[in-house]
């Protein structure tokens, strides 16, 4: 975790570009390779300056050909690279499903313990950027079904900038999505900001009276309605997951254990959401310690559509959290 | 900027030669009014622009009639508009307004207008080509002689999707066309640092598909090399494959800073290049078009681009209340 | 539904089969391609005879290309054709993804209702037969995931004979899944035994003290739970989810709303399954009907192995359902 | 069955002939032994049987060190056999036994030998494809001059990952060695119903790859082939394709009827085309090797094979309470 030197401002997509720079220097093996990462320098811009800094060899443009440089990332990571793969959005992953869920999620069960696929996966994921039905998925959901990768969604700058390094000493497959929304996102970070616990869910804001369970880009918008709700004399908690495979358990329930209520906020569809597991654990674990049910806040289930004020109304909005969150204490019992 | 070689002269009437210039204008103004568009914030979201590509959107559409199918990528403003989409519905879907060819919903990127078969822009690199052969394979068994055009870029020749898609359509027969627009980068990334083999003919060669480079800057060349491929396509005789050889002059997408190539490769291009230019050129060479008649022209075409602006800023958006209307039929009400 | 004509002896590859040629035969929009579905007559022998009986041009062995196929059938769709597309699994079937969840989910809502795609998707699914890691996958919750498309899994011959005409008869993209250890399956159906409702799930089995809830592969599971369950007197129902998306929420509701209890057996990872999905509607609309809070039978989070022992350890199996159960009824408070 | 037709003196030495002549025996009579377990119901899942195409691994593996890697499909147990992982190892894989060389996890598709560089049986067509390139990738920037051979039916050519993987292989000249292995059925589709060009090394040229097509039942044919291929791919010279024309005497699987190919069709090449007769018959025609050297070969191979069964037998299961094992390595214990 990050030491006590001075804080520095910074961004998330600086924080991303500096823990990648990071890896290059420090290890031999590691490499970038994607879609105009370098020429071009990312379309988040993410990768900017890598290819002058460490050339070709070491910042690769691929061709647009998803299934074979993932593949490659995969084939790369078991010839002993430890290769960081960029596939340019989570909406262009699906062409590359199959190397990850038939290869590089099975290799090592499947051989018997003996085929380790230590490659690292990032991409942008999530709407709110007015790109349409096509470029707008969160599939977080999909990936952190399969056993044998772990997915993790950092959703801070030090997330940012503190996940890649431990991802890359994980022995298995790992997959980092980036919320486009975050990129942006600015803030301050120690100057030595380092690696990252990526085991467990954090609670980023301690709170008694209802659990707001979020992760990723929906974070932000968990964050601001505890502290509105707040002003209305509900102290809310917020939990990122931060680990979305395998999913920090414990973190998930003491929380719903102590505030006894619990809001899901995820901008995937509703139906078969990454938010509905949460919802069964919960149910599994603490259903005796519910006042009332859990709610969750999720994405109109309609392909994004384009204009602003429509996908503003598909994705999730702080308002419905505030909403369901008043109801909820509103009707809760109260443990005093 | 005049045509210094000496052309052989020019085997096209003039009415058809004014259309087809007005064709391209049309496009490079009414992308340029996207642009101010999109610097104004009316239009948001990814834009890519077609400017300095117009000859082969123009070209390609002379041999194709109303009963053809057409499939783009996401640059497919200029492919809508030749092909009579309103440019009303056009701005108005750019805008995501209500009167939109797509109700608004689909932007710059998702074009549709089934009734002119115009079936949309896709924002995958390579992802209408499966399609392609699909509404081909439905034509060829209602015994219908229509042709699909599949507009992709040379970028999309990398995606396994291509060749899966080629072979598809080689082996049945399909009446596909299949028109690769090598502007030559996918984004950043020039062709020889996408594919290990530059020449894009040889590839669908390799499929047994008939295939011809064209110099994609000149609309005339681009219509006669269409015009061969879609008889051959029509009469039966499977698919063909066009690359044509052309250019990108503005960035990829509006946030696109360019690092990849110079600004003299761009410069360079702009003035040899211009499809425009050079078919503006050679027509007045031969006394085909005079300045007047081309001041009319852009005049009309200034007209119609302000009318589709003014027709998108009144249109209406969608009432939020029917977001989830036709995500299947059964919510379309 | 099914008329009162004499019932005859079958199985469910056979109901499959005879669905396809009633289609085959009644509209001449329909037709079917795949890999090896004509001359090798099918994987699982489902299209053995319809190239001898329709020809080449209405049963189309495809080259192995998914994406092309399962786009073409999308394309063939919107040409005025009803194509019936079988993947062979749904293991394969990642490498189509792209065209299903880009394409054919999208085109109806982000043209603005222009653009029908009236094809359906045909696909083997599920483990059991000791196909290993790699061709065991039960991806369903995946599909029901998405907007845009119908998702069926027919488990009894009835709705594998009856669900493929209304499939055609729907004029947005269906996908039906075939659970590989289903096929085998005999009984009787009646005669004229022809289309079912695409709508509703429905209970298999009437009872009072627990819902056993469940589809496709499971179901069969699920109903010899129920009946040993009887023997030692407990009443189970069991509902057969039949539709996976739009799942039917009422059904599902209203069992539990009289037996109080439930437990959801899916043959996915249990993390992010459909399992979790029933789970979290039931805590949004039936909390407080509850007596115990819902359980769920899920496979174990490992790539699916070969050996017998190990991939029935995997599984869910029917002492678990029972073992559950007990337990929870056992546990609950009696609504006499 | 006798060769007829003179044949040019056989340019191989007597040691090594009756290696090459062994090792496809080994498979042969390895897998005649899993047809006859698997109908003891030793052996479940699926199998695919190589019988037939003996020469392609054997003839291949002659030129592949130690070093180098090998990644193969679902019928995959003559090239592990070939490759040196124990035959008791394999054969108690296909049971599915602790003592297999996947802990019997992966059975008859998914043998696994990290320690010999031997990647595995893959179930996905064409999945193979893309990890290959990425081996050959590592080997590359870490400075090794190793090969990497991937096997792979004719079949996944149709594959969008194929054209993927190969473009990527020669835009970046990686060290793979592109081993078709063209027995003319995709389980029941002929080539020519899968493919609009049947020369599959007209696919492999299109990206400017070296392409070879080799008579796979001559494994003199296909040593020489290969060879030549690893030479260079080893020297830097980027991917090469080889195409080798094989047939495969058995179903696809077991669960095959057959109903796509004609008997006699399999009979004459049975009987025409067997690479062991074959070569059996050239090596007695030059009195390379005789009815008792080979006797004695059948016997110990006999023997081998009698010894896997037995080793595989008494394996253990692997307890049901290690399945959690080594999903990650955090499980590994
Ligand atoms: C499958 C997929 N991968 C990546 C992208 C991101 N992307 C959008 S356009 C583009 C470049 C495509 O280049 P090309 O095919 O040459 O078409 P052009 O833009 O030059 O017209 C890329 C990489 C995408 N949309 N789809
Ligand atoms: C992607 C994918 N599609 C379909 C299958 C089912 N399948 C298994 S083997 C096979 C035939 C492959 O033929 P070929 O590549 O020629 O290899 P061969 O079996 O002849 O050695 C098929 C279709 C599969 N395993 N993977
Ligand atoms: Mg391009
Ligand atoms: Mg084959």
């Amino acid at each position: 975790m990050s030491g006590g030197s001075a804080p520095v401002k910074t961004n998330y997509r600086e924080c991303v570009r500096a823990a990648i720079r990071e890896a290059l220097q420090n290890d031999e093996r590691v490499f970038i390779m994607g879609e105009d990462i370098g020429r071009y320098g990312g379309t988040y811009a993410v990768t900017k300056g890598l290819l002058e800094e460490f050339g070709n060899d070491r910042v690769r443009d691929t061709p647009l050909s998803e299934s074979a440089f993932v593949g490659a990332g995969i084939g790369a990571a078991m010839g002993g690279m430890r290769p960081i793969v960029e596939i340019m959005t989570v909406n262009f992953s699906l062409l590359a499903l199959d190397q990850i869920v038939n290869n590089a999620a099975t290799y090592l069960h499947m051989s018997g313990g003996q085929l380790n696929v230590p490659v690292v996966i990032r991409m942008a994921t999530g709407a709110g950027r007015q790109l349409a039905a096509q470029h707008s998925h969160s599939l977080e959901n999909w990936y952190a079904h399969i056993p044998g990768i772990r997915v993790l969604s950092p959703a801070t700058l030090e997330d940012a900038r503190g996940m890649l390094w431990p991802a890359l000493e994980d022995p298995d497959p790992v997959i980092i999505f980036e919320h486009v929304g975050l990129y942006n996102v600015q803030g301050e970070i120690a100057e030595d900001a380092g690696p990252v616990d990526i085991r467990h869910a954090a609670v980023r804001r301690p709170g008694k009276d209802i659990s707001l369970i979020s992760f990723g880009g929906s974070l932000p918008k968990a964050l601001e309605a505890a502290r509105l709700l707040a002003g209305e004399g509900i102290d809310a908690e917020v939990v990122d997951l931060r680990v979305l495979r395998p999913l920090d358990t414990p973190t998930i329930l003491a929380s719903v254990r102590k505030t006894h209520r619990a809001i899901v906020v995820d901008e995937a569809w509703r139906t078969m959401s990454l938010a509905a597991e949460i919802m069964a654990l919960i149910m599994e674990n603490v259903f005796y310690d519910l006042d009332v049910p859990v709610a969750r806040v999720c994405s109109r289930e309609v392909p994004i559509p384009y204009p602003r004020h429509l996908e503003e109304a598909a994705l999730p909005q702080i308002p419905q959290i505030l909403e369901v969150a008043r109801k909820m204490v509103s009707q809760g019992v109260n443990h005093g | 900027m005049s045509a210094k070689r000496a052309s052989p002269a020019l085997a096209v009437e003039k009415k058809h030669a004014h259309h087809l210039l007005r064709e391209m204008i049309r496009i490079r103004r009414f992308e340029e009014k996207c642009a101010e568009m999109y610097t104004a914030t009316k239009i948001r979201g990814f834009l890519h622009l077609y400017i300095g590509e117009e000859a082969v959107a123009v070209g390609v559409m002379q041999s194709l009639t109303a009963e053809d199918a057409l499939l783009c990528t996401y640059r497919e403003h200029g492919h809508a508009l030749v092909r009579g989409v309103p440019a009303r519905s056009i701005m108005a879907e750019m805008y995501g307004k209500l009167d939109g060819c797509s109700r608004g919903r689909g932007g710059s990127m998702h074009l549709f207008d089934v009734s002119r078969r115009f079936y949309g822009g896709n924002a995958i690199v390579g992802g209408a080509l499966p399609i392609a052969g699909g509404l081909a394979l439905a034509d060829k068994m209602q015994g219908r002689d229509r042709v699909t055009a599949v507009f992709f870029g040379e970028g999309a020749v990398a995606e396994g999707e291509f060749h899966e898609a080629i072979n598809l359509a080689a082996l049945w027969n399909l009446p596909v066309l299949f028109c690769c627009e090598n502007n030559q980068y996918a984004m950043g990334t020039a062709l020889d640092r996408t594919e290990s083999e530059t020449d894009l003919c040889v590839k669908a060669a390799s499929y047994k598909v008939p295939a011809w480079p064209v110099d994609g800057m000149d609309v005339l060349a681009v219509e006669e090399a269409a015009r061969k491929a879609v008889l051959s396509v029509r009469a039966g005789g499977g698919p063909a494959f066009l690359e044509f050889k052309t250019y990108r002059f503005r960035a990829h997408s509006m946030f696109d800073p360019q690092l990849y190539r110079s600004k003299e490769e761009v410069e360079k291009m702009k003035t040899e290049r211009d499809p425009i230019h050079l078919f503006t050129d050679r027509l007045q060479a031969e006394a085909l078009i005079g300045p007047e008649e081309i001041a009319v022209m852009e005049k009309e075409i200034a007209a119609e681009i302000d009318d589709a602006v003014d027709f998108a800023e009144k249109s209406p958006w969608e009432p939020v209340e029917e977001l989830g209307r036709f995500v299947t039929s059964e919510e379309a009400r």
